[in-house]
């Protein structure tokens, strides 16, 4: 009570809005809304291509879709196996990551181990504006530069094929690699590299003895973002691996990837709720699982290995 | 007769003398923040530095085992004489250095490893020969620390204390055989216990190694310390050497007035 | 060196042998990070040189045409403007507000678990994805059509999550012991987050949301799912026109076979990169001052 | 910056110290009036204001060791601490000596002096003198002043010896005499003991300003 | 007549007392944290709270202003009385609580913003009426910074060093004239120097205000507080009290052998 | 855990502290040896090796305050180490007495002692058992040994009041024996103080191990 007295002497000098309690539910309410909306996207994705996609399933088994060989929706006779196109999606994620992860951890290395920090503070920035530029313009490169030079030592190589677009996926998924990379490097505390130098360790041996092992969990899910960004990639190789769904290992063919299957629908007249129009929610249901078991593989590696530091 | 005396004396003690500094200067770019000191540390004695915040303790103590050159900015001028050798001299390697001259940080940091591991590091990158499992127990023996890991040797070294993971940082430096220990405030991360079981373990090391301890807390330097130095900013911001000495000499008649006060807690 | 021969009774002589091995991994790893840099001056450089001939004034203001020397992006950049403004608006405030209900508000739940594993993973589903979402969602359940509005929020839905990781990045930043001096001050919870937290954060989850929306800006799949239309000779009017965007005008160039439109793709190409070089440039800027001042 | 609190805290010990020392001069002096005087109240007076001073050097000896258990002083600080303990431990056995002088004063009663006080005022005076004067030279850290005050101990013992010789050569002359000498012979003793802790304490004032290590002078 | 002077002195004591803690018990979700302390603190005087890491000091502290209520798994039993209120009753608001009960941490935290902005933050939040710098400058030079600040109010309270920067948390939390502050090892992330004037700064302090302070060094409790207060931990590893008394009582004397062995750095 | 080193530097200083006492109390039976045999040379002796016992009281003055400024002594260790510092000084003044009582051997010289010493002895053997008593409960912590030591002190007043009493009666009947009276009176007087500081010495334990504040026994 003695208490309450003294809050009242306070409150000469406090005005302090009497609301304020009520105001605080309201906030918690409106932000937690905020929040639930993300959880409304995903069920909207899932929704919209379970409905759209169930239509297609009606007329085409799962079983056929997904272990067909064969995919041709629209050209007589249809075929409705998928592999095709998850072969072309692998065969240039693969060649993407091929290249990108070597190069991209060895610039992550480079990066947080040896360069200077102006050099650091340059290069990083650079790497970053490669990794923000609209992947139509990779396809653009890919189609006007890399491919007419590829065929100047490949001669007998076709125009679309899946070695450039891949090649060209590897630079553009490569500083996604080396930051996210680099970024884990870079969390590792300054006072282990202090502590393997001070024991006699060279500059290699610091960073291959302590800051990437200490790294590893961040590398391995950069790794696995890369592919996953790579799966999911649409411009880049709807423009330059072609609109030739085959199934083959040759990257030097035309082919053609899940993604660039849904832009080719819907570049054309295919009518709401026809068949062809639902391939792409059937294909674009099976991508986004497939990149949905890649995030959480990703995410999984990252909890499990992650090393608190501090 | 008294002269030879005398004459011999100066010979032991120069025998005694590890490593020293001559007319130590250390610039950060322009920044000068050390200036010309010049210190002697005898083998098998713990000296420390203390001093001020931001008088070059750290500074000082990084040029003993050349950390200093992973510090982009950083310059070092003047000498450190270690068995005869000028360790900036250009034919010296700092790496080599290193395995010579240990270093023990303020922030207890195993690498996230095994806490076998975490000893053996020293040894595997210098191409080490021997019995691993026995350097490791010897180590960690040396370090007051085996009775508590023996049986979670496998375990990360991060799952220890805050204490026992300083001690294993310990371990881990001796594991490589140095003739001299750096350290810089290795309790100030640590609770008075685990401080109390460090100052124990530096007393029992001295015996073979020489310690080299830089510290905030003067009685730390007190309980610790053979010699102690303490050091001072000057005006210009570039630290120095005020007197060097018996610790307890130091801290109850220390020879310089600017030492008193900072001694008892007076400043101008 | 007595100590030398002290160590080397220890050590086998092996200094030399690693130090060379270090350098010669020193050159592979320069050589990776200049692989980079290196492929994107020639991509620069190439679009550059496409597409420097056909920039011109007219090039902005006119509409595409069959004809090469007098097509234009207008329609695509007040496209793009339209689209970008809309999205901006609904994502930033939502996902700031979604941040912080996650870091500062929600208890330490399953279901909140479960809205951050979901949010992590919206963040890495394939864009066309959303194109699909919206092209079911917006356009043909709401009945949105295919318009700005329908384009505007499948994009606001693909960089939400986007937003929202960096915003919370940029919350979990704010050391908390900010907020326990505010509390301690007597501060209710909304005015820590309001006086303390955000302006703190507020550099950061600036540079998230600009880099977010650069990414919109580049999008070309998701409208592509949405608005297949790539040749409009107006500009959208209010939220329920038609649109299209730059990446997609772009894109209609390059696939055609005659070489005069692959010259106005890069043309188009430059004219985008320049917006989101301008955006990007502005972003690391932000981000380095905030650096900065942290770092003080 | 200066360590406020402490340097508080010591400079009233010091204060408390003097104000002892004073209280044990007085005593001292009262000892000896009461002495020549005959006043057997003044000399109990002086016997019971003993305790008191007892009491004050407890005091003092105990915020000495309270405050090197929360101040933990080093170098000069510590000197003085220890300074200011071992010296009340003098000051305190000082006042005995006055008690004892005055207990002499009552044993000796109202029977006439052996002979007329001369020589053990002297003494008396330049004992008490001694005990100011080191004290004011241990609280103004006066080497020199120190130094002087244990030079005045050789007077002290000068006149003591000359007051024994004297007092014994007087027994020797008449055996009726006995008592009362070795009563004086005791006060004599008791006021040189009293010049020599004075000493003392001027050997401590140099130690507590110098540091130099005690140069025990045999007393 | 004795007995009732006793009485009286009895209810003397008992006016002076400002805040108890009785029967606390603290929980972190099923751990035991705190078990049953008793605390009476007198007016304007300061408190220190003492005891091995992990004895539940900062836990205690915590509760003085219901900070705990930040933790999530934080769970407190028994109550603090307040001027004769228990402010863990539900009537209790503890966001007022704490503009009565302020707060100072162990790394000092001022806000992102001026100097002048920092100080008047609480003041603002609180909807305070009057002169805005009169209450900051009167603030600042309580806290002993008004000299070294008064040219720059504008600057960043960054841009201070950590000594200022925890005086300017102190002035910050004086501004809202606050009856109790409480202190988490307000100086342990300071220098010597620093530490000191904070220290003289907490005994000027007291006489407007009473200060619970929780610290890791002994010595510091015993140049600063009136009386100590140590915890210890139990086997079932909850912190309980052990004793409670006048500061040069517990360091020249102390009553418990456990609080003996403790003070004296030796532990079984 | 424990603080090893410090607890090491405090053991070795009981240790100096205890052969400091034995080297005094064997000062004391040998200054009374000395005079019972009237053996010069070995008075000479004892006066001689007072310099050596002053000296060792220094170094562990000087050790005493070099733990405090190093090792921060709290609580028990506190009181311990100025107890040291404190007896220390005791032992040093103990030791005095005994050169002064090789002094008196010296000046009484050849000449026969005044009566058989019979007393004398009994009071010396009490002094140096109290001082070793003293000591040997100082390091052993006993406090119900100090009390005993404070209560032998009674019975060594009384001896030396009996012993006072007897000179001065001797004196009176005789005057030739004034002087070689006084001198024994002397020797009594020192051994009285001996066992005066033996029973400080046992205070002073009495502090250090339960932290009571001193009980202040006037002596
Ligand atoms: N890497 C660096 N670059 C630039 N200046 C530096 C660097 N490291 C230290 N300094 C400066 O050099 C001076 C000495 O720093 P140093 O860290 O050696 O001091 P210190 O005595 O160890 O201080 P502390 O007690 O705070 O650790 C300081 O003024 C500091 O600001
Ligand atoms: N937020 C928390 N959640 C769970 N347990 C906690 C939390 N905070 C503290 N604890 C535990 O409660 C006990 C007491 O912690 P507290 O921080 O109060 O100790 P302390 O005495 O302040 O220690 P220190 O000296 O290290 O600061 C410890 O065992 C600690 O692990
Ligand atoms: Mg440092
Ligand atoms: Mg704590
Ligand atoms: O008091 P004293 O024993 O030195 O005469």
């Amino acid at each position: 009570m003695k208490k309450n007295k003294d809050i009242t002497t306070r409150s000469s000098v406090y005005k302090r809005s009497a609301s304020s309690k009520i105001e605080g539910k309201a906030i918690k309410w409106i932000l937690l809304a905020c929040a639930l909306l993300s959880v409304a996207t995903t069920v909207g994705i899932v929704v919209s291509l379970v409905v759209q996609g169930w239509n297609f399933f009606m007329e085409v088994s799962l079983w056929e879709f997904l272990t067909g060989t064969r995919w041709s929706p629209i050209l007589k006779p249809r075929a409705h196996g998928v592999l095709p196109l998850v072969g072309g999606t692998m065969l240039v994620s693969i060649i993407a990551i091929l290249f990108a992860a070597p190069v991209g951890l060895g610039a992550a290395i480079y990066l947080s181990e040896y360069a200077a920090d102006r050099v650091r503070r340059i290069v990083k920035p650079v790497l970053e504006i490669l990794a923000g530029v609209p992947t139509i313009v990779y396809g653009y490169f890919a189609l006007s530069f890399v491919t007419p030079s590829l065929q100047k030592v490949i001669p007998n190589m076709i125009v679309f094929n899946a070695l450039s677009a891949g090649l060209v996926m590897g630079i553009m998924i490569m500083p996604m690699i080396s930051t996210l990379s680099e970024d884990a490097m870079m969390s590792v505390p300054r006072s282990l590299r202090n502590g393997a130098y001070a024991l006699g360790a060279t500059r290699l041996e610091v960073a291959s003895r302590v800051v990437v092992p200490a790294a590893l969990s961040g590398i391995i899910s950069s790794f696995i973002l890369a592919v996953s960004r790579a799966i999911g990639e649409t411009m880049l190789v709807t423009i330059a691996a072609g609109a030739t769904p085959r199934l083959t290992a040759n990257p030097l063919e035309s082919i053609q990837t899940m993604t660039a299957y849904i832009v080719q629908l819907s570049l054309g007249e295919a009518a709401f709720g026809s068949l062809e129009y639902n391939t792409i929610f059937a294909v674009g249901l099976l991508l986004f699982f497939i990149t949905l078991i890649m995030n959480l593989i990703g995410s999984l590696v990252v909890n499990k290995w992650r090393q608190k530091y501090e | 007769m008294e002269n030879e005396i005398t004459q011999v004396t100066d010979k032991e003690i120069s025998k005694n003398i590890i490593i020293s500094a001559r007319n130590l200067n250390v610039y950060y770019g322009n920044f000068r923040a050390v200036k010309d000191v010049n210190l002697d540390v005898k083998k098998n004695q713990v000296l420390s530095l203390i001093g001020p915040s931001g008088c070059g303790k750290s500074t000082v103590l990084r040029c003993f085992n050349r950390m200093n050159d992973l510090i982009l900015s950083a310059e070092v001028g003047g000498s450190i004489l270690y068995n005869g050798i000028n360790l900036y001299s250009a034919e010296v390697d700092a790496t080599e250095i290193r395995s010579s001259i240990g270093m023990v940080f303020q922030k207890p940091n195993p690498f996230p490893k095994s806490i076998y591991d975490n000893v053996a590091f020293g040894l595997r990158i210098n191409g080490y020969q021997g019995d691993m499992d026995e350097a490791v127990e010897k180590s960690l023996k040396q370090a007051a620390l085996w009775d508590e890991v023996k049986d979670r040797l496998k375990d990360s070294g991060l799952t220890l204390s805050g204490g026992q993971q300083q001690r294993l940082c310990i371990a881990r430096t001796l594991a490589i055989e140095p003739d001299i220990i750096l350290m810089d405030e290795p309790c100030s991360a640590l609770d008075p216990i685990a401080t109390l079981a460090i100052e124990e373990l530096i007393r029992e090391l001295i015996t073979k190694y020489t310690i080299i301890i830089v510290t905030h807390n003067m009685q730390q330097a007190a309980r610790v310390s053979d010699e102690t130095a303490f050091l001072m900013v000057g005006e210009d911001r570039a630290g120095y050497l005020v007197e060097t000495g018996d610790t307890q000499q130091i801290f109850t008649n220390p020879k310089e007035e600017r030492t008193e006060s900072y001694i008892t807690g007076r400043f101008s | 060196m007595s100590s030398n021969q002290a160590q080397s009774s220890l050590f086998p002589e092996n200094l030399r042998k690693r130090k060379r091995f270090g350098q010669i991994i020193y050159f592979l790893l320069l050589s990776c990070v200049l692989i980079g840099i290196v492929s994107l001056l020639i991509l620069l450089v190439r679009i550059l040189f496409d597409g420097i001939d056909w920039l011109s004034w007219h090039f902005l203001t006119n509409f595409p045409s069959r004809h090469p020397e007098i097509a234009g992006m207008k329609s695509a950049i007040f496209g793009t403007i339209w689209t970008i403004a809309l999205t901006g608006s609904f994502t930033v405030p939502i996902g700031i507000g979604a941040a912080i209900y996650l870091e500062e508000y929600s208890p330490k739940s399953w279901f909140t678990q479960i809205i951050e594993i979901n949010i992590s993973n919206l963040a890495g589903v394939p864009s066309i994805v959303y194109g699909l979402l919206g092209l079911a969602l917006f356009v043909q359940w709401m009945s949105i059509g295919r318009s700005v509005l329908a384009g505007a929020l499948t994009l606001a839905l693909l960089v939400l999550p986007i937003v929202i990781l960096a915003a919370r990045e940029a919350i979990r930043a704010v050391p908390d012991s900010y907020r326990q001096a505010s509390y301690a001050l007597g501060s209710t919870k909304w005015q820590t987050q309001k006086y303390v937290v955000l302006p703190s954060a507020m550099p950061s989850i600036l540079t998230g949301v600009i880099l977010a929306l650069s990414r919109a800006i580049g999008e070309a799949a998701p409208i592509i799912a949405i608005s297949a239309l790539v040749y409009l000779t107006f500009i959208p009017t209010n939220p329920l026109s038609r649109f299209t965007v730059m990446p997609i005008q772009i894109f209609n160039w390059v696939s055609r076979p005659q070489d005069e439109f692959r010259g106005l793709a890069a043309a188009g190409i430059i004219i985008l990169l320049l917006i989101l070089l301008g955006m990007n440039s502005f972003a690391i800027y932000l981000r380095n001052r905030y650096q900065k001042q942290s770092e003080e | 910056m200066a360590r406020t609190d402490f340097d508080r805290d010591l400079n009233t010990l010091m204060d408390e110290l003097l104000s002892l020392g004073s209280m044990v001069q007085k005593a001292v002096l009262l000892s000896l009036d009461a002495l020549k005087t005959r006043n057997l109240t003044l000399s109990k007076q002086v016997i019971n204001e003993d305790d008191e001073i007892d009491n004050r050097a407890i005091e003092i000896e105990e915020k000495c060791i309270d405050l090197m258990a929360t101040q933990q002083p080093l170098a000069g600080d510590l000197r003085t601490i220890i300074t200011l303990l071992l010296v009340s431990s003098e000051l305190e056995r000082m006042g005995d000596y006055a008690e004892g002088i005055g207990k002499i004063g009552l044993l000796i009663g109202k029977e006439s002096l052996l002979k007329p006080l001369i020589d053990i005022p002297r003494i008396g005076d330049l004992a008490s003198n001694m005990l100011r004067l080191s004290l004011e030279t241990l609280v103004s850290r006066d080497v020199d002043g120190a130094k002087r005050v244990i030079f005045m101990d050789d007077e002290v013992d000068e006149i003591y010896n000359q007051i024994y010789r004297e007092l014994v050569l007087m027994m020797i002359e008449n055996p009726k005499n006995i008592q009362r000498a070795t009563y004086l012979l005791w006060v004599a003793h008791d006021l040189e003991r009293i010049a020599d802790r004075a000493t003392n304490i001027s050997e401590r004032t140099i130690f507590m300003v110098t540091g130099k290590k005690r140069d025990f002078t045999d007393v």
